[in-house]
């Protein structure tokens, strides 16, 4: 497999930035890793995986859709949408990377999204294998193999050489373009770096969690479940988990008067907001119950249900650690787990 | 601790003087402990905890729970019967519906401190006379208890209850903490720097509303930033004002009722120092209208609903510190 | 913020004053044919106290590049005691603009009586040279709502 | 770059029709004319004032009106406010046309249909009611049971009274919910309505209106002996991108604005009662 000496990463990093835009997590102030775009200098983050995911390259918080410019009974329609300039995001973790054929599926399905296939096709991901996963990791329940990544193109690190291989053409292109600083090397180290890994992944304390009772057909099962009350009573109906969430597609579309016209824009949006599903003549969601029951049956049922089978979670573990209070996936699957 | 809180709640509940009882509950980690609402002795026996990671100040809870029928059994750290209080002022909570059993604060852990010093894979933490001794999967590590203390803690106000009705180890007395140092150093730099330090901090915001939907003083039915037509954007980080607005608007919101439980910044995703604004004003209304923690008592009035003839004028603002 | 033909920055000056003394004062300081200078508009609120922080930040947003807020003078508020929460509210929030690394100067908050028609004109010239010399407000703005 | 159904097209007010006090008929043309584009009957579009807000109307005219699109708009919101605020002329935006449609083409070709609707529920079956009239031999007989609050409640009162009475194959039984001087038709609920009239259980029935209405409905014709996969209704909840994206506007795994809004009362009861 091709190679380059972990040495070597600034020249590589220089190289990309020459023909495209390149961003890299690297650490912030308060020591959390964000991905940024790289300059020289900006050092890759040892961290596990950045506090933001990747996400926000392909659907960003905010995006404008349409400009609007009112003359009296007249409406006039500025199209502002332009090509996204090509950039390729090194770095990124395979649970991430499986976000993206996840978010695929809702926004290139027809009819298609024109703003997210514009900066998806302008977009290669590079990705980077895991070594050292933490605790709050469950891709595996996934089916994600965390040291082999899916992306455009992968990367491994065995601690001295940073292997790549393409996995499409996509990556294809992208490895041809810095070949110049690639040489052919051995993985038999990398291999065992592997197998590291998956012992390691073996003993993670939820290996064993399980999808087995959950998928699209078991919507009733769990629908009228009484644990929801339980799991839900605490929940402060905040947006964290889905704003930090990879897989979370929901948007809602806004228009600001700006004074000298008016801006359409998107935004994230939260099926846990008070305001999601607000009407003029009711809300068929009033209670926390049922929009904390909405978030967790539409990653466990209702997209299987609607893609054949594949959830809507890829296991990285950012709503563990970030709920304020606590609550996340994982407690709701071992609650709801039918033994 | 935790078996003389299990113990004492078993017995207020089997003599019916209370119907639910609000604490921690375990998680799948040492760390990931949830605010949970117990109704049996079983449920207590099972699931109940308390320990170096129960931080989080379950008193806003009381606001739909001490409004069911039945008394609530509440255990509350010296920090969190301030807001309590300021609750009860506010008429927020039904106070005789709601028995307090004050608990020793004592300083929290914070796991982000832990995973900060790159240790992963946590397994279990331990803490033997203030070293913490960490399992994980790739091996013991240990790190001091002081390095790993919450924000809030360490700048910790008052070990004393400040309302209860029953109390487990002995109450403490207010401290004098450093906790305004940040404020002053900030207040010292010039205006591009702190404009600098705050854009820096602010633009990391990404809208989720933790730190308002946590915070004991924000309790309203419908908040400002949910009314559409209030022209903020309540969920979209669509310009840097938007973010200045939105902090600055709900600062000022709990101005003069904030108790300083530094739950904003504990809860805050993006690690904001959020609880810099509000004590911001705190330290202001100390200096300008007199020496106030929100929540001491119920019946004071609260500043911004108070005046004296002599007050300062506004432009005391223009006068002081450096430009 | 408008430039007009001689190039100088022409500020945009947003006045909240209060119906019963500084609009009696800014109409008292219009029939002595004194004049300040017309970047200033003019919004009338029932009592100073009636000005939300958000009114004011919202004024920034829409391009203002000062504020000022006038009110009657602490004692004889038609409300009694309208405009002493103003002042404490004012206080805070100047303070937390300049906390936050905002220009002090881009706000002000003056007490003029009804009779003071003099007091008004000059404070709205002295407000608009202070804030002229500023330059525009570059910290607090919407830059989406900047007039391309 | 290929246009994105996010972006919406301009339409042109040419009519306003008042139908009742809160009731208004709108007729939306594009500026060059002609329809701003075709659609089927049941399906929807989302109209939008710029700044004011944007929501999903269905389209109550019917596809084989090759002029104009008309929408029946009940003023219940902001926009909503602002629509009925409106003056000849005045554009807005229009971008659609969304949802599946009632199966015109397919289930209900040649069978006797019922319709039943309560208050502003006559707009989507309007499309429908004058699609069939205008393909008349495609299908049997047609009933109308329509009710509202009280008479000038009722919408589309002139057409109603005019055309579809008028109209030979066409069934027409009106109902107000009570007495009123200048009524002497039926007075009564519409659900107690359908069951006194006792219609036969071979017809295919599409209802549309209140929530409550509809519960009910539903209840009476299966005391009659209707089946659930006999009875096509249409939902509505709150929807933003109209394309089955947003995720908001679900109930179950299926989204209304893009697997609905017209459902089958069986494929209803598939999903959680969460509506």
């Amino acid at each position: 497999m091709l190679k380059i000496s972990l040495s070597r990463l600034e020249e590589l990093f220089a190289a990309i930035a020459e023909k495209q835009t390149l961003y890299i997590p690297s650490d912030r102030a308060d020591g959390a890793a964000e991905f940024t775009k790289w300059e020289p200098g900006k050092a890759l983050t040892q961290k596990l995986n950045t506090l933001r995911s990747a996400k926000d390259f392909f659907f960003p918080q905010t995006e404008n859709i349409v400009d609007f410019k009112m003359e009296g009974k007249n409406i006039q329609v500025i199209d502002q949408r332009s090509e996204h300039e090509d950039f390729v995001i090194f770095g990124v973790r395979p649970c991430d990377a499986r976000s993206f054929t996840i978010l695929d599926k809702v926004f290139l399905s027809e009819p298609v999204d024109s703003f997210y296939k514009n900066r998806r096709d302008h977009g290669t991901v590079v990705t980077m294998a895991c070594s050292r996963p933490a605790e709050t990791c469950f891709c595996g329940t996934f089916g994600i193999d965390a040291t082999e990544p899916e992306g455009d193109a992968a990367c491994w690190s065995d601690g001295e050489d940073l292997f790549i291989k393409a996995n499409n053409d996509k990556g294809q292109a992208f490895v041809d373009s810095i070949s110049s600083l690639l040489e052919e090397g051995d993985t038999a180290k990398l291999d065992q770096v592997k197998a590291k890994t998956k012992e390691i992944l073996s003993r993670l304390p939820l290996a064993n969690l399980s999808t087995a009772t959950f998928g699209g057909d078991t919507l009733n099962e769990h629908f009228n479940s009484e644990k929801w009350a339980e799991l839900s009573e605490s929940c402060l109906g905040c947006g964290t988990c889905t704003f930090v969430c990879p897989t979370c597609q929901c948007y809602d579309i806004k228009d600001f008067n700006t004074g000298n016209g008016i801006k359409r824009f998107r935004c994230w949006d939260s099926c846990m907001y008070s305001d999601f599903t607000k009407m003029a003549h009711g809300n068929p969601r009033t209670s926390q119950l049922e929009r904390f029951r909405q978030r967790f049956m539409h990653k466990l049922v209702y997209f299987p249900a609607n893609n054949n089978g594949e959830f809507g979670c890829v296991g990285c573990g950012r709503c563990l650690s970030k709920c304020p209070i606590s609550m996340n996936i994982v407690k709701v699957m071992k609650a709801l787990e039918v033994k | 601790m935790q078996e003389a809180m299990i113990k004492r709640a078993k017995e207020l509940l089997t003599d019916g003087s209370v119907k639910r009882v609000i604490g921690w509950k375990r998680g799948e980690f040492a760390y990931d402990i949830t605010p949970a609402v117990f109704e049996s002795a079983e449920e207590l026996d099972k699931d109940f905890v308390f320990d170096d990671f129960t931080s989080a100040n379950v008193s806003k809870y009381l606001v739909k729970e001490s409004k069911k029928e039945g008394k609530v059994l509440v255990f509350l750290k010296p920090c969190d019967t301030y807001s309590l209080n300021q609750l009860t002022k506010e008429h927020r909570v039904d106070r005789d519906n709601i028995y307090v059993i004050g608990i020793p604060g004592g300083p929290k852990l914070d796991i982000e401190k832990i995973k900060a010093k790159g240790i992963t894979g946590i397994l279990s933490v331990k803490n033997d006379n203030y070293t913490l001794k960490i399992e994980t999967l790739y091996g013991e590590e240990t790190m001091p208890f002081s390095e790993a203390i919450l924000d809030k803690c360490a700048s910790c106000k008052s070990k004393k209850h400040v309302t209860y009705d029953e109390l487990i180890g002995e109450d403490g007395d207010v401290l004098d903490s450093d906790r305004f140092d940040m404020v002053e150093k900030l207040e010292n730099m010039t205006a591009q720097e702190r404009y600098d330090f705050w854009r820096e901090q602010l633009s990391k915001c990404i809208r989720c509303n933790a730190c308002r939907n946590v915070c004991p003083a924000c309790t309203c039915e419908k908040c400002v930033f949910d009314n559409p037509n209030s022209g903020v954007e309540n969920k979209a980080a669509s310009d840097s004002f938007e973010e200045n607005m939105f902090h600055i608007i709900r600062a000022f919101h709990v101005a003069g009722r904030c108790t300083d439980c530094g739950e904003c910044s504990r809860v805050c995703p993006q690690n904001i120092p959020l609880h810099l604004l509000n004590r911001k004003f705190i330290k202001d209304i100390n200096s300008l209208y007199g020496e106030y923690q929100a929540g001491a008592d119920t019946t004071s009035r609260a500043p911004l609903t108070d005046y004296t003839a002599d007050d300062c004028e506004a432009s005391i603002v223009h006068e002081r510190g450096a430009e | 913020m408008q430039v007009n033909e001689n190039k100088e920055f022409q500020p945009l000056i947003v006045a909240f004053c209060c119906n019963w003394c500084s609009y009696a004062g800014a109409d008292l300081s219009g029939t002595n044919r004194l004049n300040y200078p017309t970047n200033v508009k003019i919004i009338r609120v029932p009592c100073s106290c009636r000005v939300n922080p958000m009114f004011i930040l919202r004024a920034f947003q829409r391009g203002a590049d000062g504020v000022i807020l006038c009110g009657c003078h602490p004692g004889d508020c038609h409300y009694t005691s309208g405009n002493y929460f103003t002042r404490r509210r004012m206080t805070l929030l100047f303070s937390m603009l300049d906390f936050l690394g905002i220009e002090r100067d881009r706000t002000r908050v003056e007490w003029v009586s009804a009779a003071e028609g003099a007091k008004f004109a000059a404070t709205m010239n002295e407000f608009t040279e202070a804030v002229r010399k500023l330059g525009p407000n570059r910290r607090l703005e919407d830059l989406r709502c900047r007039k391309q | 770059m290929n246009n994105d159904t996010l972006i919406p097209h301009v339409g042109v007010v040419t009519d306003i029709r008042i139908d009742t006090p809160d009731v208004k008929t709108f007729r939306v043309v594009s500026p060059e004319g002609g329809k701003v584009f075709e659609h089927m009957p049941g399906q929807c579009a989302m109209l939008s004032t710029p700044g004011v807000g944007e929501a999903m109307f269905s389209i109550t005219s019917s596809p084989t009106n090759k002029e104009f699109m008309e929408f029946s708009i009940k003023k219940c919101g902001c926009l909503t406010e602002w629509l009925h605020a409106m003056e000849v002329g005045q554009q807005i935006t229009i971008r659609g046309p969304y949802g599946n449609a009632f199966p015109v083409d397919t289930e209900l070709k040649g069978k006797d249909l019922l319709f039943i609707a309560g208050g502003i529920g006559l707009a989507p079956l309007r499309s429908v009611i004058n699609y069939v009239r205008d393909k008349r031999s495609d299908y049997g007989q047609v009933q109308i049971v329509y009710g509202s609050r009280s008479k000038d409640d009722l919408v589309d009162y002139k057409e109603i009274i005019d055309e579809w009475m008028a109209d030979p194959g066409v069934e027409v039984d009106l109902t107000i919910d009570n007495p009123q001087e200048g009524w002497d038709g039926h007075v009564g609920f519409v659900p107690n309505y359908v069951k006194e009239l006792k219609p036969s259980t071979n017809k295919t029935v599409l209802v549309c209106g209140p929530p409550i209405m509809i519960k009910f409905t539903l209840a009476g014709l299966k005391e009659l002996g209707f089946t659930e996969t006999q009875v096509y209704t249409t939902m509505e909840l709150r929807m933003k991108c109209g394309v089955g994206k947003c995720g908001r506007c679900n109930i179950g795994n299926k989204y209304v604005c893009k697997d609905g809004p017209v459902f089958r009362f069986d494929q209803l009861d598939a999903l959680p009662d969460e509506y």
